[in-house]
């Protein structure tokens, strides 16, 4: 039973806090986080400086040296071209973590804007952005990406957008409670009271307060964008095979999983590690946000 | 600190009449010992009252006795008997099945203590379940049994509500009911009467006066010594997790010994007489002396001050609220006024409208109808852009000092942002002369809100306030937050400053008894209306309004001296 | 049109295919793939044979309207055509049992068979033969493969019951193979006038089976035909078919497709990929393969010479001799493919191939570059003339191209890079990869095109075949025009004599190939994976589509 | 107060209304904005050598040949009439093609619903569990399912369960056995997301003072989770089902297509490939309705289930 007491028998009313605890409770461990930060280190060593943790070149191909599974020369085996698939999935992190970089920042920005314009902008706005939201919510991810796709032609470049634009109503709700939170808060009225301007309030306290969550938000969704493109990629409307790219990697080799598990199984390890590090580390930022709360 | 203890009135040699029994109790958390050597002994019938201030160790005492001190928690007794069963070394399984059937544990507010997803009848009726192994249907007929004794209104439709939706009163017998159901011979309330509104507080005590009369073993805790003063049999005053006075009620009130007691008394503000500090004559040790009327510079400022011009004017007032079709008046025709150097006491219960009235005087909203206007100009008619200048002449507290910081600021950065709108120089030596204003250390200065503790905040937030140079300061629930001896020290620090600064005050409480202490004039507030309005004292002395009569009569006094139990069934 | 695409979930490929001249003389090793073992087995009436295929579910299962693969796919267990091809790729008889053609060629007489009868009761006649070629020709049907392979039928005329007389607006020694496609094939006249919404959905023949439901997404019924006693003229056999039913299940991912054949959920499955294909072979789980390369044109990869860089020879020689092909088909096909080193299908026994022309040879290729003034290199390795990059586009349309071929597209990119070509892949949908080829935006692109017999060339290469369909879309990728070439290509169109017809044909592939135009890879693949009970089931000659009348399942 | 109830009903109405109108009229300007010609699609893609007359044909039939706006005044003509217009591809009425898709795909998606909130609660319970070591792995395996991209884990599935085992049918049969791998690959995922947001909402419950009551009644460290703080986290994970249900519907295009199974997701795939206006905007209608569904009947739940709820939503 043990931690129950303990949890809902935590101090009475008045006793300091002291930093860290509250609701910055570890439900990660602390290793996890270090992990996580190691691994998504090693992802922005990958991005930047490729050739430095690269063993081969990840395009030459060499026929002959085709479907070898995993040994010392090769740790992820070679692909259906003989490529050393350890190089490839290395030389496919910029392009893979891009995509889901950009596609956050694409559905963050269209959420902002919806979000900030809702929450900030008056009762019939708010009402306006809400039906929207709404209208952008009844069409599933997939859907608005196809149509997005058939508007501009498949790839790379669109499911980018794509996946942007089928996150955004989720991020602009998230952000329209957080802004009015912060915007009904006990500091902003206080700031009020003091006699700040609406310009001041929204610099100095609206917008600062919002951007650890939201920062913490959009960890979480590089992730799920990086799946979520891999998952247009396979339906052949995102990134293609030749480019280096996990998710197209991953659509790729599944046609030999029965003769090359390793083609799948490595991409894959990527994506599933990639989104856990980006959590654990958005989690460790809201926790440590949500402790000063 | 040493105990000290009346004769005759120990734990007693013999335990066979007693229903729980505890000797030298320690928990200790992690190598720190907060409870240290604790004796307690509860006879059937009688209520012991365990006081002290927080960290004092009388809830992880309370949690003890139920086997919940908590995961991490090192408890040990040298005796531990409960209902005559040694429990001193009971495991989870063992506690489980005395937790509800022998020991029950009523917690402070119920809204938050019952489930608000399942209904009262369930929740009441899970110990039925647990213990005795009812079927649903057998266990509602207990339930609706209980509750008819327990006279909650309409108990077949009540059994089904959730805690949200009853009222304060019968969600709090709902609670109790659900401690008491199966008759444990002890029962545990901890802090059961805290920010709760009076007649609400009045109902609880009397529904564990009933309990005991019943024949059930009570221990109650409680920082407040006017909620126990009325209803003890026996005190325990605790400090450091440690006893430090013991006794039957009436001597420990009537004759304090020890210190912390002693500062316990003098913090009640009830019927300490307006300008009084609280604190400052407890600690010259004759608390006989400690509540004589003091005539500082207020004495004849009182008379003049009503003769002045009001700063701040409200007439008419009136906020409405749609909600779901229906309109509620939050406030409702309500006229006021503030003068400099005077306070004006605002009391009612919770949803009277007195938050929504601050917020109109702050002009935070703007009301349906009326005006309030600032040293006879426009204010709440003003546009937002003609009021900003003049804002800092108004400044505020809150119940919560807390929520009224940004989470990203340190205390320095708080004070450096209220001083520029002051228009003042923001330097390090302002924000130090800010602090040892409402009495904190300079180095406060350096510190987050997260890590100073309530008192400090609140301080901390008086000290923001001041900053601006305000000229009317509006205080909603400053103190029910707080500790009775921290509250005492905040509404001290209030007084000096309204004097040294010739404050307006707006003092918006729950508390009857702070009210009195702080206000020259008060204004009785319920549903919305302002009920009766005038001087204080003379308002106490004879209340218009029934409904102030009732308030008076609910509040918790000490009744030092008297009989405690006579004063508990005065209702 | 089309490129055939032989992908899983290819989707919307129409796959059509052209009229084409003489017929009747063609010989080649057949493509069935009876499992000789069989033999001394009794065949087994009943049960239901699951077919999975991964081409795209048809939108209408009259291959009369529109005219793709998947559609012929369907259609060859339900509709019959007037005439068939039998192993050696003769024109053997089908509904038709015999034929005559006047002097001119202007004039086809057909005897047709006189105890057949559609499966709605309607007899089939002369008056069939005609209403069935009048309702190719109407533009409601929206015809589009069988429309051109009746295009140059002016009318049909009802001799009598057995007789039907096609005039020609010119002589069309292709007809007869145009008659044994599937899309030109015989349905019911009063199944045709309930109109196309219905006819769509269950389209009445004479053939062993017959629709009995379709499930859009899902799978089609087909129900034996008890009454079945046609068959092309080598089918050996008489009256129905042994099997009771077949499900025929779209199932356009290949690995679900494999792995339902390895469950034994499915009994038949096309579309196998390489690496299945190989398991098979090697004996692995009870499968067995039919190999039926498509007739018509190789799997080739054309060369636009209609704009620069490739307007120049010597950039397309480059190009091909820097190229390394057969080592990725080696290992990307496990040994099921061939390498090819002509425009024409292995089936096509005119096929001419030169293996020489495509010998890698990287100094040439370098040589031939710097010659064409293509002699600056980039930092990257690219070359450059007068500060254009030698960039080469290759849009290749995802849905027509498996992932091995894929692969080897990027193996091709690879090795051209050795020489300076900097090869741009573009993974296309169907709709914006013909986008790109309506506007030129392409060097390279591979666009396989199913057909029956050499004629295949003209519609490829013949500088007709530049000038654009309504569409936009032209068929000659390669944009090859040569008045020499197309001569010959119409010179052989309507040749009598065969060694002339021979001649011609060899001159034009040397043309073709010896201007390094295209690029030859292997034979359009068209692989079929059957489990060991499944017996007897063969391809048809004709398209390469499967036969089921005379299959039997042994379990 | 019967008033009140009616205004909010039709104030509910006229917002499902609104989202559905919004949704058939972006897709059709959507739709319309891309290259390509209808008539061309509705002969069979770009492909089709169609002659000229056959495409003026189809262009009449189809009213191609009117402005945008009559098309669009057309369509919306033909939706309130509760007519969905003819398939071009398919050239069959777009509400029988779905009607025929529509159950595959809706009985795929609850089932998968069902068993992601099975799968979440069993998450959500075992990591809030007490022990530093069960909690961090339960986190662990919540995040990575949340992780799987359906197609890969579809992959697996069918290379474990179906190849390598040959306990399951690989695609569609008919029978319940073949709904299960593509049911599990689509609630895993999810099961992931849900699980995570309870055990937010579960730890917080588990925090409040109401547990300490519930203790104090002698109550099971299990019971409290089970009576008390699985309903506080669920109700969160009950008002994302309007949002799962789509995020369903997503994954059914990919689970549908290597499953083999008929429904809503394959025929999108394709109508939206073949430009089908009719039936792109006819499933898209009924997502959306689906959709508008779901978001109405998770306000129910959760007002009976939250009488908190019930004030705050009015």
């Amino acid at each position: 039973m043990s931690d129950l007491e303990l949890r809902a028998g935590a101090s009475p009313a008045d006793a300091p806090r002291p930093p860290g605890r509250g609701r910055g409770r570890h439900r990660m461990p602390r290793p996890s986080a270090l992990f996580a930060a190691l691994f998504v280190g090693f992802l922005l060593v990958a991005v930047v400086w490729p050739g430095l943790l690269e063993t081969a070149p990840p395009d030459a191909i060499a026929p002959a040296e085709a479907f070898q599974p995993p040994s010392a020369g090769h740790w992820f085996g070679t692909d259906e071209s003989g490529r050393d698939v350890y190089s490839r999935v290395i030389a496919g992190t910029a392009p893979s973590l891009l995509i889901g970089v950009l596609a956050t920042a694409i559905g963050l920005a269209l959420g902002l804007l919806l979000g900030g314009v809702a929450a900030l902008g008056g009762r019939v706005l708010d009402f306006l952005i809400g039906r929207v939201n709404e209208v952008l919510f009844a069409f599933p991810g997939i859907l608005l990406a196809l149509l997005v796709i058939v508007l501009w032609g498949p790839g790379p470049v669109t499911a980018t957008i794509a996946v942007g634009l089928s996150t955004a109503p989720g991020y602009a709700r998230i952000i329209r409670g957080q802004l009015l939170a912060i915007r009904g808060s006990g500091y902003v009225e206080a700031a009020r009271v003091l006699g700040h301007g609406r310009a001041r309030i929204l610099g100095a306290h609206i917008l600062p307060n919002a951007l650890v969550p939201i920062a913490a938000l959009a960890t979480l969704g590089v992730g799920q964008a990086v799946v979520w493109a891999s998952s247009l990629s396979f339906l052949g409307l995102g990134a293609q095979p030749p480019a280096a790219e996990w998710g197209a990697m991953l659509s790729a080799g599944r046609t030999y999983l029965g003769t090359a598990w390793w083609l799948t199984v490595f991409p894959g390890l990527m994506i599933v590690a990639t989104t856990l590090a980006t959590t654990v580390l958005g989690r460790t930022l809201t926790a440590r946000d949500g402790a000063r709360r | 600190m040493s105990e000290v203890e009346p004769s005759g009135a120990g734990p007693s040699g013999s335990t066979d009449a007693a229903a729980l029994s505890v000797r030298g109790l320690r928990v200790a958390f992690g190598g720190t010992e907060v409870v240290r050597g604790i004796d307690l002994d509860l006879a059937p019938g009688r209520i012991v009252a365990v006081v002290g201030e927080s960290g004092s160790g009388k809830s992880v005492t309370a949690r003890a006795l139920l086997g919940l001190a908590g995961r991490g928690a090192l408890v040990e007794a040298e005796r531990f008997e409960l209902d005559g069963e040694d429990v001193s070394d009971a495991g989870e399984r063992r506690w489980r099945r005395l937790r509800g059937a022998k020991v029950g544990l009523v917690l402070q507010d119920a809204l938050a203590s019952l489930d608000p997803l399942r209904p009262i009848g369930r929740e009441i009726g899970d110990a039925l379940r647990l213990h005795l192994g009812l079927r649903p249907a057998a266990a509602r007929r207990r339930v609706l049994e209980l509750l008819e004794r327990l006279e909650l209104p309409h108990p077949t439709l009540t059994i089904d509500r959730r805690s949200g939706e009853l009222s304060g009163g019968m969600r709090q017998r709902a609670l109790i009911a659900a401690a008491v159901v199966l008759d444990p011979p002890v029962l545990v309330a901890d802090e059961p009467t805290t920010a709760l509104d009076v007649g609400v507080q009045a109902t609880v005590l009397q529904l564990l006066r009933e309990a005991a009369d019943r024949g059930t073993a009570v221990l109650l805790i409680s920082h407040d010594l006017a909620v126990v003063s009325g209803i003890a049999d026996e005190v325990l005053v605790l400090a450091d997790g440690a006893v430090v006075e013991r006794g039957p009620t009436a001597t420990v009130l009537g004759a304090p010994r020890h210190p912390a007691t002693r500062a316990l008394l003098a913090a009640v503000p009830t019927e300490v007489p307006r300008g009084a500090p609280l604190l400052a004559e407890a600690r010259l040790g004759d608390p006989s002396a400690g509540h004589a009327p003091t005539t500082g510079p207020r004495g004849g400022a009182t008379a003049s001050a009503v003769d002045s011009a009001p700063i701040l004017e409200a007439s008419g007032l009136r906020r409405v609220y749609r909600s779901r079709g229906a309109e509620l008046a939050a406030v409702d025709d309500v006229s006021l006024a503030l003068h400099p150097g005077r306070t004006l006491g605002l009391v009612g219960e919770s949803g009277s409208g007195k938050t929504t009235l601050a917020r109109l005087l702050l002009a935070l909203e703007r009301p349906d109808a009326g005006v309030v206007r600032l040293d006879g100009g426009p204010w709440s008619e003003s546009t937002e852009a003609a009021r900003r200048p003049a804002r800092r002449r108004i400044g505020a507290i809150w119940q919560d000092p807390y929520g009224s910081f940004d989470p990203r600021w340190g205390v320095a950065r708080l004070l450096r942002d209220a001083l520029t709108v002051g228009g003042q120089t923001s330097d390090r030596l302002a924000v130090q002369k800010l602090l040892e204003l409402v009495r904190l250390p300079s180095a406060i200065a350096a510190s987050h809100p997260l890590e100073l503790s309530g008192g400090q905040r609140q301080r901390v937030a008086i000290a923001r306030a001041l900053a601006a140079r305000p000229e009317i300061l509006i205080a909603d629930e400053p103190v029910s937050a707080l500790d009775v001896t921290v509250q005492a020290a905040i509404l001290d620090l209030l007084d000096e400053l309204q004097r040294e600064q010739g404050l307006a005050l707006l003092f918006i409480s729950h508390d009857l008894g702070v009210v009195r202490h702080m206000s020259d004039e008060l204004a009785v507030m319920r549903h919305g209306r302002v009920l009766e309005q005038g001087p204080a004292e003379q308002v106490f002395a004879s209340p218009q309004h029934a409904y102030t009569t009732a308030l008076i009569r609910d509040s918790p006094r000490l009744a030092v001296g008297g009989d405690a139990r006579a004063t508990a069934s005065t209702r | 049109m089309p490129a055939t695409s032989r992908r899983p979930g290819a989707r919307a490929a129409a796959r059509l295919a052209l009229p084409l001249a003489a017929v009747a003389a063609l010989a080649l090793a057949g493509c069935t793939a009876a499992d000789p073992g069989d033999a001394s087995s009794t065949p087994k009436p009943g049960g239901t044979l699951v077919y999975a295929t991964g081409d795209a579910e048809p939108d209408c299962l009259d291959p009369h309207v529109g005219g793709n693969y998947p559609q012929a796919l369907l259609a060859g267990q339900v509709l019959e055509s007037l005439v068939s091809l039998d192993e050696d790729r003769q024109v053997i008889p089908w509904l038709a049992e015999a034929w005559t053609t006047s002097d001119d060629g202007l004039s086809w007489d057909f005897t047709l068979r006189d105890d057949i009868v559609f499966t709605d009761g309607t007899p089939f006649d002369a008056a069939a033969v005609k209403a069935n070629v009048e309702h190719l020709q109407d533009p409601a049907t929206q015809s589009s493969t069988g429309y051109l392979a009746v295009g140059k039928v002016a009318s049909v005329e009802v001799v009598d019951e057995t007789t039907a007389r096609f005039h020609l607006t010119a002589p069309d020694s292709a007809l007869l193979e145009s008659l044994a496609q599937p899309w030109t094939a015989m349905e019911s006249p009063a199944g045709l006038a309930r109109g196309m919404e219905e006819n769509c959905r269950a389209p009445i023949g004479s053939g062993p089976f017959v629709v009995d439901a379709w499930v859009p997404q899902d799978h089609v019924s087909l129900v034996r035909n008890e009454d079945y006693r046609g068959g092309p003229a080598d089918r050996g056999r008489d009256g129905a078919a042994y099997l009771e039913a077949i499900e025929w299940r779209f199932l356009p991912d290949a690995a679900s497709r494999y792995a339902a054949l390895q469950a034994g959920q499915v009994d038949v499955i096309d579309n196998a990929q390489p690496d299945a294909l190989r398991q098979a072979r090697e004996g692995a789980d009870g499968l067995v393969e039919i190999d039926a390369p498509r007739p018509g044109a190789s799997n080739r990869i054309e060369l636009n010479s209609g704009q620069a860089p490739f307007d120049d020879e010597r950039v397309r020689e480059a190009f091909i001799r820097a190229v390394q092909v057969d080592a990725g088909i080696d290992s990307l096909f496990f040994g099921t493919a061939d390498r090819s080193h002509s425009v024409l299908s292995s089936v096509e026994p005119l096929a001419y191939s030169d293996p020489t022309l495509f010998e890698p040879d990287l100094d040439a290729a370098n040589a031939l570059l710097d010659e064409a003034g293509w002699s600056a290199k980039g930092a990257d390795g690219i070359r450059t003339k007068d500060g254009a990059r030698l960039v080469l586009r290759f849009p290749v349309s995802t849905n027509q191209s498996i992932p091995a071929e894929q692969s080897l597209f990027e193996q091709i990119q690879a090795t051209a890079k050795e020489a300076g070509f900097e090869v741009q892949l573009e993974p296309l949908d169907l709709s914006s990869w013909y986008g790109a080829l309506f506007a030129h935006e392409y060097e390279l692109v591979s666009a396989p095109y199913t057909k029956i017999g050499p004629d295949v060339l003209r519609i490829l290469y013949h500088s007709d075949s530049i000038v654009p369909a309504p569409s936009g879309y032209f068929a000659n990728l390669a944009q090859l025009s040569n008045p020499e070439l197309d001569a010959l290509l119409t010179e052989a169109a309507s040749a009598s004599d065969p060694a002339e017809r021979a001649a011609d044909y060899e001159a034009a592939q040397r043309i073709i190939l010896e201007g390094f135009y295209a690029l030859p890879l292997y034979d359009q693949q068209n692989q079929y994976l059957h489990r060991d009970a499944v017996q007897g089931a063969r391809a048809l000659p004709t398209v390469s589509t499967p036969w089921f009348a005379d299959a039997w399942l042994a379990d | 107060m019967r008033a009140r109830r009616i205004r909010a009903i039709a104030l509910r109405l006229g917002g499902a209304l609104f989202v559905l109108w919004a949704v058939a009229t972006l897709t059709f300007f959507a739709i319309h904005l891309v290259p390509g010609d209808p008539a061309q699609a509705i002969l069979g893609g770009p492909g089709s050598q169609a002659p000229q007359e056959t495409l003026d044909r189809v262009r009449a039939e189809y009213g191609l040949d009117q402005p945008l706006v009559v098309q669009y005044a057309a369509m919306l003509g033909r939706l309130l009439t509760g007519d969905l217009g003819t398939s071009y591809s398919l050239k069959a009425p777009v509400a029988e093609l779905i009607g025929g898709q529509l159950l595959g795909t809706l009985s795929l998606a609850l089932a998968a619903l069902v068993l992601a909130w099975v799968l979440a609660i069993g998450l959500a319970l075992w990591s809030s569990a007490p022990g530093r070591l069960a909690r961090a792995v339960a986190g662990a395996v919540e995040l990575t399912a949340a992780a799987l991209p359906h197609f890969w884990l579809a992959t697996v599935l069918i290379a474990v369960f179906a190849t390598g085992l040959g306990w399951l049918p690989p695609v569609a049969n008919g029978s319940p056995s073949g709904l299960v791998l593509p049911v599990v690959t689509l609630a895993v995922p999810l099961a992931g997301f849900l699980a995570q947001l309870m055990r937010e909402h579960l730890l917080d419950a588990l925090e409040r003072p109401f547990t300490v009551s519930a203790l104090a009644r002698g109550e099971t460290a299990t019971g409290i989770r089970l009576r008390h703080a699985l309903r506080h986290a669920a109700l969160p994970a009950v008002q994302l089902s309007g949002w799962a249900i789509g995020y369903l519907i997503s994954g059914a295009v990919v689970v549908e297509t290597i499953f083999a199974r008929p429904g809503l997701g394959r025929t999108l795939l394709r109508a939206t490939e073949l430009r089908d206006v009719p039936l792109v905007t006819g499933v898209v209608l009924v997502v959306a309705l689906v959709y508008v569904l779901m978001t109405v009947l998770t306000d129910l739940v959760s007002a009976v289930a939250d009488p908190r709820v019930r004030t705050a939503a009015a």
